[in-house]
């Protein structure tokens, strides 16, 4: 039986009938497409009243598929799919072709741009013939949540859902929760204590009986999606029996080896082989560090063993591997600071007395190796002047792209920071400020008066060779006071490099497990920029925090609040609906060739050896089609996508074009020229 | 048997003959066709003369095997005179199916083909450049010779056909049980590719695992292993994308398969499947590295492609250089 | 593999600079950071900054530009190229506004266009560089007073064999006559 | 020809990045050449090199895919292999005597609707110059079959006549 | 190992002391150098400051003249090195100065293939080609005691990537630790000589060239090593004006790398060029080193 097609031309006002003859284009489809029983042109056809029609041709015309040339089908396609449903259609026996975001908004010949239109109505009427009714498909949400990373964005994710009553496992790759926040001395633009902000928060999840805490951990697998990930978490070997532990403190104490703390301290300060990163880490079971303790590289000392009180330590204690189900995942993963050794100009790593920022959050930090006191690298001069040089790594083609969003306001506290505890200059070397927030310009006003000296050009270089004796001994800036016009150089004691926040080295490698993308960068890139900021392409999986681009605090605390709300909405629902565009395997017809099994990114497609064929996991199909362009035999459909429905669409595309009809395929041939005396 | 005898034509176009042997191996089965059918026409074996076609009624002949393909005017006056006698046309073997080796000559044009047949060949002596004319003047009148087209042509391009045997031959079984469904009354809707509707992988006993190809090599560079499948040795093995029907014969002599059998049911071009996916699992993202491997690998794209199946691609023939300009 | 094509230029002068230089695209990128004038060794003697010269280009500042001393005091030492942040081609864009500026007679009072025009006439009639020639022609006529100051140093290298008093010429020095006619007739713009 | 030579393309776009891309030049008012009729796929990973062939013998003057960068695949990863593919495809379209410069792969990301706009603009006017490909034309030799056929009809009848 | 060779016009006379110890260490270290036949001036900056493409086609002309079976040239001078460089990374990546300048090459019967010819610095082909293995085998003087200041200029290291870091290049540096020598590490080593502003404006030249000679001084360098003879020119040749325009009086040897590489070969001083330079290199060497 043939089906009944409808035709539906919008003018959307004048922003398609005023490029394109949309009367024109429904009246061809009426006269000479195939099929075609109803097509009109509309002044709006997403109001109510244009719907409507559409829903009254439907029952009237007893019509069997709806094309709607409009706009982008990213805008309304669900409000016609509706539309059909509600008059008792398939919704996915509508489809929509974009007259005005591909025809009338691009073009300037109105001729040439209603001949585009009738081919992509044609098209549309060719392929919506081949649809097929489709069922969207629902999975059960499993509530608890997965959160990884146990920075601050972390953190407020985690306790946002636990307070609600829904379990977290919270994963943190270093020993303790905290993050960088938990490095910092003071915060922009209040200048709150970091930790007195954030140790509350950190015992809170530590203590929260919604809480898995798993540090010193890390995600090695996740399979499943949306609803019910299965996910395998590696607990690596802390060499310390969590239960038996009471975090009295002793071993660390009387640990013998002291090693350079690279992580927490940044290379400013010292731990011991046995340690906690920070007395107030949750939680406060410490870890050996088996690359560094002396028991590990000799089976001597074991110190800690001996003298703890509990019978805690544990030399042969191995990694577990431990698998969670959760029905949501919250990466939040962080930064990593830019290598200021990349730009040998700024002399980092071979002078002494330059400082990346977060050295220098250490270095006045209350709790850090100097007890807060801002010295130079002999550990007791105080500087009589110090430069803080901007975009180091950001807004730099040769590094990144970026800016780093928080070093202008990450600058400004170092100032102030700088003038309250000593007597020394401050200058800033900025290319442009940028104190965009609440309170931010505030505080830079603030600044201004307190006596930072801004001065507008990024440094040139940092150097020890002096070429006055004014320099001799100093690090001298040199640079162009762009405001003037003039280079100039700057003795100074103290630089510090506001570095780059970069993406996590791993980040790409991560995102595949959780299969999320990346920009080129290596930031999460969101499902939508503005207006789906923490969701991802990936159902059930969202983003927190600087893992999905540069930002401060607060952004970050309002990303892992809005990524838990996500996660909320979707446990409070109890099921998801997946879009039934998936591919399926003809198993009758597959020869298990297995081409297509390294195509499926999401292992959505699994071979049977018994029955030597393979298979789609219908539930772990993202719908992109991939396998299907890749099996030799043909026996992948794709739904909705198949090779009837784009064939026929290529066809209707090309309807003027010099094609003669094709005797191709295995049905029997089209009409050819025969000889006619015959 | 009580039925009356039915009438076989079988005809032989442009192809190598093997069909016709083909034919025979049905072993002594042949003499249950020629019990069940009387053979008005087979040039080959039965001396009936086209005129004793021409003079039967239309339908008169219940099922005729064509094969060969298309390539002069003579064959294609051949295709239309069977199918009109015809009441099954059969396009018998791959050279009618798809247009079979001869139409890897669609690579080229007639007066290339001529030239080097005629001309540039080693063995030929031919200083004048005296090439075939559909005409030529002798004292006796006009002599003709079937006009030469530039492009092979599959039997079902020329005339409606009803049913398929692909192979280069067909098998004798194959053959057989197309023999037995006409006798019985069993056939299969018009249309239809008398085979499995699936691929040559399904019967072939190589152990087959998921597929990741760094290099595509020759059949000459390697001695490959009997028990892996042999795309996974590297080697340019159609099997993945030609149907079934042949038992996997080349593979299990340790050939790669050269896809006689043609496509699966519904595809529309043999060799795009076999390009899409030998490419999807090329083990680079480099676009250097996936040219590299592609190009040193696989030197004559269209004579691994498209071996057999020239013609009855989308694209049919390389362009053409007098055409559409 | 998709280009940016149509860029539009509010300023001629920078659509003429880009044009005129290979790379020089890069310049719609310049942030006015200021790390080329802060790194150029001659950048204390400047009357503009690289970047000062580039903001004057944006405001279409043709003439001030081309009389400028700026591009006259490039060493090409390239620290402003490599330092670039957004990958600006500095040097050679110097290179372009002093070919612009000879181009147009603009660069009067300068010196470096007569050394650069007396050492490319000896090449293009030797085929090598000649040192004494550069000091006859260039220094003795424009700068008679530091041809005097060099003196000593000149009769100090003439002893240790440092300096030729005749040219050195190629053997094919027409062929090398040949192609610069022809690249001169074909046109300099990149 | 009177009417000067509009080419029919046909453009294979991924619903994530290159489609977008498209749907912004929209909204960006971004004019560009009307010649590029789009077909909206889930991803560059769909296109079968069927796809391509199917239009060019159906007579398209040219084909664009379009996907994300690479490395920016909504699918992760799938746009590599639209890439292997397309190479794979050129290699055979070169040897099937179809220019280069009609056929092409295009990475646009959502926000990059002036590229894909100057990508289109491109790929029109190059294959504008090339001209028309009209591929069916190659294979149409109808002329001279016919009067080859009805002459061996005309002769093998009065062939019949005589014996007769 | 084979490669062509191109002087440079400061090789044939101003800087023949680099000229004879880099065929000299060449020698030694088996390194095969074919003179371009005929070759002429690269154009220094000159050419390129009036006309782009007869700057580029009169540098294209010696790539042009390398022997069609060499496919590296060796030019010792920085300038020359990158201007060789510059004109065929220039026409790999622009088709149309590809084409133009190869116009202009035929109209003297020659062309160029973009991208034949690699060109390189002889410290490169040292370092990376020869290897530290093969130079302190041939090591027979170490230079232990003396403190040499390596100085890489600009042209070197800068614009073209790869080769070293544009900012701070070690290659000069570990090459002389396998000599032996204790290398100076200060910060002004690929700072700018003056280049031909000692040509223009002598102010600003001297204060260059005093900076470079300040800071060598401050680090108790006993001589500096260089690799472009403009530099060595600049800094040698001209060091007793700076002395006399600042009022100072520096007394710093300039002598080319490859001169105390042939020293560190157990090489004879007069074969080696010393002697040429303005301020006498050999009382420093031998007091640290000893008579030879």
């Amino acid at each position: 039986m043939a089906e009944r097609v409808g035709v539906y031309v919008c003018h959307c006002g004048s922003n398609i009938a005023g490029m394109v003859d949309v009367e024109e284009v429904a009246r061809w489809a009426g006269a000479n497409l195939k099929d075609v029983v109803v097509a009109r042109d509309y002044k709006f056809m997403c109001s109510s009243l244009g719907q409507a029609m559409i829903e009254e041709d439907i029952k009237k015309e007893k019509l069997t598929r709806v094309v709607v040339g409009a706009c982008s089908p990213h805008l309304h396609e669900k409000t016609f799919r509706r539309a059909c449903q509600n008059a008792g259609m398939n919704p996915y026996l509508c489809q929509m072709t974009n007259l005005r975001e591909h025809v009338s908004w691009v073009s300037v010949d109105r001729k040439l741009a209603t001949e585009k239109a009738k081919a992509l109505v044609s098209a549309s009427v060719e392929r919506v013939k081949r649809q097929a009714p489709l069922e969207p498909m629902y999975v059960k949400v499993n509530p608890a949540t997965l959160v990884i990373g146990g920075g601050i964005a972390g953190l407020q994710a985690t306790l946002e859902l636990a307070d609600a009553g829904y379990h977290v496992y919270l994963v943190e790759r270093e020993p303790s929760i905290g993050g960088h926040m938990a490095q910092f001395d003071k915060t922009f633009p209040t200048l709150d204590c970091s930790a007195c902000i954030l140790t509350p928060k950190m015992s809170e999840v530590g203590q929260h009986e919604n809480v898995t805490l798993l540090t010193y951990a890390e995600v090695e697998e996740v399979s499943g999606s949306v609803g019910n990930f299965k996910v395998k978490i590696r607990k690596k070997a802390r060499s310390v029996i969590y239960q038996k532990c009471t975090g009295c403190g002793i071993c660390s104490e009387k640990c013998p080896r002291k090693v350079v703390d690279d992580v927490f301290e940044a290379g400013m300060g010292t731990r011991k082989a046995i340690y906690t990163p920070f007395p107030q880490a949750v939680p406060r079971v410490p870890v050996i560090d088996r690359a560094s303790c002396i028991w590990f590289e000799r089976q001597k000392c074991g110190a800690c063993k001996k003298l703890c009180p509990t019978d805690a330590i544990d030399f042969d204690q191995q990694d577990e591997v431990i698998e969670v189900e959760v029905g949501n995942i919250i990466a939040a993963t962080g930064w990593k600071m830019f290598d200021c050794k990349r730009i040998p100009q700024y002399g980092y790593g071979r002078l002494a007395n330059v400082y990346t920022s977060l050295e220098f959050e250490r270095l006045c930090n209350a709790a850090g190796p100097t007890g807060g006191k801002i010295v130079l690298r002999d550990g007791k001069t105080e500087p009589k002047e110090v430069a803080i040089i901007h975009c180091v790594g950001s807004r730099d083609v040769k590094y990144n792209e970026h800016c780093s969003a928080i070093c202008c306001m990450a600058a400004l506290k170092f100032g102030h920071l700088v003038l309250e505890k000593t007597q020394a200059k401050v200058y800033s070397f900025y290319i442009d400020m940028r104190t965009n927030q609440k309170g931010y310009e505030e505080f830079y006003q603030r600044l201004l008066e307190e006596g930072m000296v801004f001065v507008r050009g990024k440094v040139a270089e940092v150097t020890d060779a002096a070429r006055k004796p004014s320099e001799q001994g100093k690090l001298i800036v040199q640079f162009e006071d762009t405001l003037l016009g003039k280079q100039q150089r700057i003795p100074v004691d103290m630089v510090i490099l506001m570095g780059a926040l970069e993406p996590q080295a791993d980040a790409k490698e991560f995102g595949l497990k959780l299969g999320i993308s990346c920009s080129m960068a290596g930031w999460y890139t969101e499902r939508h920029p503005k207006l789906d900021p923490v969701a991802t392409m990936t159902d059930g999986v969202f983003v927190a925090g600087a893992c999905q681009g540069a930002k401060d605090i607060p952004a970050s605390v309002a990303q892992g609040a809005a990524a838990a709300a996500r996660v909320q909405g979707m446990i409070t629902k109890g099921k998801v609906m997946i879009e039934p565009i998936v591919a399926s395997i003809d198993e009758e017809s597959c020869s298990g060739c297995r081409i297509c099994n390294t195509m499926c990114p999401y292992n959505a497609i699994e071979f049977d050896p018994e029955k030597e064929v393979s298979r789609v996991i219908t539930a772990l199909c993202k719908g992109c089609g991939t396998c299907v362009a890749s099996c030799p035999a043909g026996v992948i459909t794709g739904a909705h996508f198949n090779n009837d429905q784009i064939f026929a669409e290529i066809e209707g595309i090309l309807w003027d074009a010099a094609a003669s009809p094709h005797g191709n395929g295995s049905a029997a041939a089209k009409p050819q020229p025969t000889a006619a005396s015959l | 048997m009580s039925k009356p005898k039915g009438k076989l034509a079988l005809y032989w176009a442009a192809s190598c003959g093997g069909c016709e042997i083909a034919v025979l191996q049905l072993d002594a089965k042949i003499l249950d066709v020629a019990e069940a059918f009387d053979i008005v026409f087979w040039p080959v074996a039965v001396d009936a003369k086209v005129r004793d076609v021409e003079r039967m009624a239309d339908g008169e002949i219940d099922v005729c095997l064509f094969n060969g393909a298309i390539r002069t005017s003579e064959q294609e006056y051949m295709a239309q005179l069977l199918r009109r006698k015809s009441k099954v046309l059969v396009a018998f073997g791959s050279c009618s199916h798809e247009g079979g080796i001869p139409a890897i000559a669609n690579l080229n044009n007639k007066n290339e083909i001529f030239q080097t047949s005629y001309r540039d060949t080693p063995s030929t002596e031919n200083p004048n450049g005296v090439y075939p004319q559909p005409e030529t003047q002798v004292p006796e009148g006009t002599l003709h010779l079937p006009v030469f087209y530039d492009t092979v042509r599959t039997l079902d391009q020329t005339v409606p056909v009803d049913y398929y045997l692909p192979g280069c031959p067909p098998e004798a079984d194959r053959i057989w049980d197309a023999i037995t469904a006409i006798l019985e009354n069993k056939l299969p809707a018009a249309g239809t590719v008398l085979g499995d509707d699936t691929t040559v992988c399904d019967t072939c006993p190589r152990k087959r695992s998921e597929k990741k190809i760094k290099e595509f090599k020759r059949t000459w560079q390697v001695i490959p292993d009997a028990e892996t499948c042999l795309l996974e040795q590297g080697l340019l093995c159609c099997g993945i994308a030609t149907r079934a029907g042949c038992g996997a014969l080349c593979p299990q002599v340790n050939s790669p398969c050269i896809g006689c059998y043609g496509p699966n049911n519904g595809v529309q071009d043999y060799g795009a499947r076999l390009m899409a996916a030998l490419a999807s699992v090329i083990d680079a993202n480099s676009p250097d590295e996936i040219q590299r491997i592609i190009e040193q690998g696989i030197p004559d794209p269209i004579g691994s492609f498209y071996r057999f199946s020239l013609a009855h691609s989308l694209l049919r023939r390389k362009k053409l250089a007098k055409a559409g300009e | 593999m998709v280009t940016h094509q149509g860029h539009k230029h509010s300023s001629k002068f920078l659509a003429e600079v880009i044009a005129n230089t290979p790379g020089g695209e890069r310049m719609v990128h310049c942030l006015q950071c200021g790390s080329c004038g802060g790194s150029c060794p001659s950048g204390a003697d400047m009357q503009y900054t690289p970047r000062a010269l580039f903001a004057m280009i944006n405001a279409d500042r043709r003439d001030e530009v081309l009389s400028a001393n700026t591009m006259w005091s490039c060493v090409s030492c390239y620290f402003c190229t490599t330092r670039c942040p957004q990958k600006v081609p500095i040097t050679e864009i110097m290179y372009t506004l002093k070919r612009l500026a000879i181009r147009d007679g603009m660069a009067k009072g300068e010196d470096a266009p007569a050394l650069a025009k007396t050492f490319t006439d000896l090449v293009e009639k030797y085929g090598r560089a000649y040192e004494v020639g550069i000091a006859l022609f260039y220094l003795g006529l424009k700068k008679p007073m530091s041809a005097l100051r060099a003196g000593p140093m000149g009769v100090s290298m003439f002893l240790r064999g440092r300096m030729a008093i005749l040219p050195q010429k190629i053997r094919q020095v027409e062929q090398l006559q040949a192609i610069i006619k022809k690249a001169r007739e074909i046109g300099g713009a990149a | 020809m009177s009417e000067p030579f509009e080419p029919k393309i046909v453009g294979f776009l991924c619903n994530w990045c290159s489609y977008r891309a498209a749907d912004l030049a929209g909204s960006a008012r971004i004019k560009h050449a009307p010649n590029v009729r789009i077909i909206r796929v889930m991803c560059s990973g769909r296109v079968d090199p069927t796809f391509v062939l199917k239009a060019l013998a159906l007579g398209a003057d040219g084909v664009m895919v379009a996907g994300c960068h690479p490395g920016e695949c909504h699918y992760l990863e799938q746009n590599y292999k639209a890439m292997r593919r397309f190479h794979m495809l050129k290699h055979a379209l070169q040897a099937m005597g179809v220019d280069d410069q009609r056929v092409r792969l295009v990475w646009a990301s959502a926000a990059e609707g002036q590229q894909l706009a100057d990508a289109i603009d491109q790929l029109v006017e190059d294959v504008r110059r090339l001209g028309p490909l009209n591929w069916p034309a190659n294979w149409q030799e109808d002329a001279q079959r016919l009067k080859a056929l009805e002459k061996i009809a005309h002769e093998h009848a009065e062939a019949m006549e005589v014996l007769s | 190992m084979k490669y062509a060779y191109y002087p440079g016009c400061s090789l044939e006379k101003n800087s023949a002391a680099y000229d004879v110890s880099v065929r000299a260490v060449a020698d030694v270290l088996g390194i095969q150098l074919v003179e371009i036949d005929d070759w002429n001036c690269c154009g220094a900056t000159e050419f390129f400051s009036q006309d782009e493409l007869v700057a580029c086609s009169v540098v294209a002309r010696n790539l042009a003249l390398v022997e069609p079976q060499l496919n590296q040239v060796v030019a010792p001078c920085a300038a020359c090195y990158l201007n060789l460089k510059k004109v065929d990374q220039l026409m790999v990546e622009h088709p149309r100065m590809n084409a133009h300048i190869n116009e202009a090459l035929a109209a003297g019967g020659l062309k160029y293939q973009a991208g034949r010819v690699r060109v390189r610095h002889l410290l490169d082909v040292i370092v990376a080609d020869i290897g530290e293995a093969a130079v302190r085998d041939k090591v027979v003087r170490p230079l232990s005691g003396l403190r040499v200041a390596p100085y890489y200029g600009c042209q070197w290291v800068r614009p073209m990537d790869g080769v070293d870091n544009p900012e701070y290049p070690m290659k000069m540096d570990e090459l002389f630790k396998w000599l032996g020598a204790e290398v100076v590490d200060y910060p002004v080593k690929a700072h700018c000589c003056g280049g031909h502003m000692t040509q223009i404006s002598e102010p600003q030249a001297f204060e260059l060239i005093r900076r470079l000679l300040q800071n060598a001084v401050d680090y108790e360098a006993d001589l500096i090593l260089c690799m472009c003879p403009m530099c060595q020119l600049n800094m040698d040749g001209y060091q007793n004006r700076v002395n006399h325009f600042f009022g100072l009086n520096f007394n710093v040897p300039i002598v080319f790398f490859t001169q105390m590489l042939g020293v560190a070969f157990g090489l004879d001083f007069s074969k080696l060029g010393f002697g040429k330079e303005l301020v006498a290199a050999k009382p420093v060497i031998q007091a640290k080193l000893g008579a030879a």
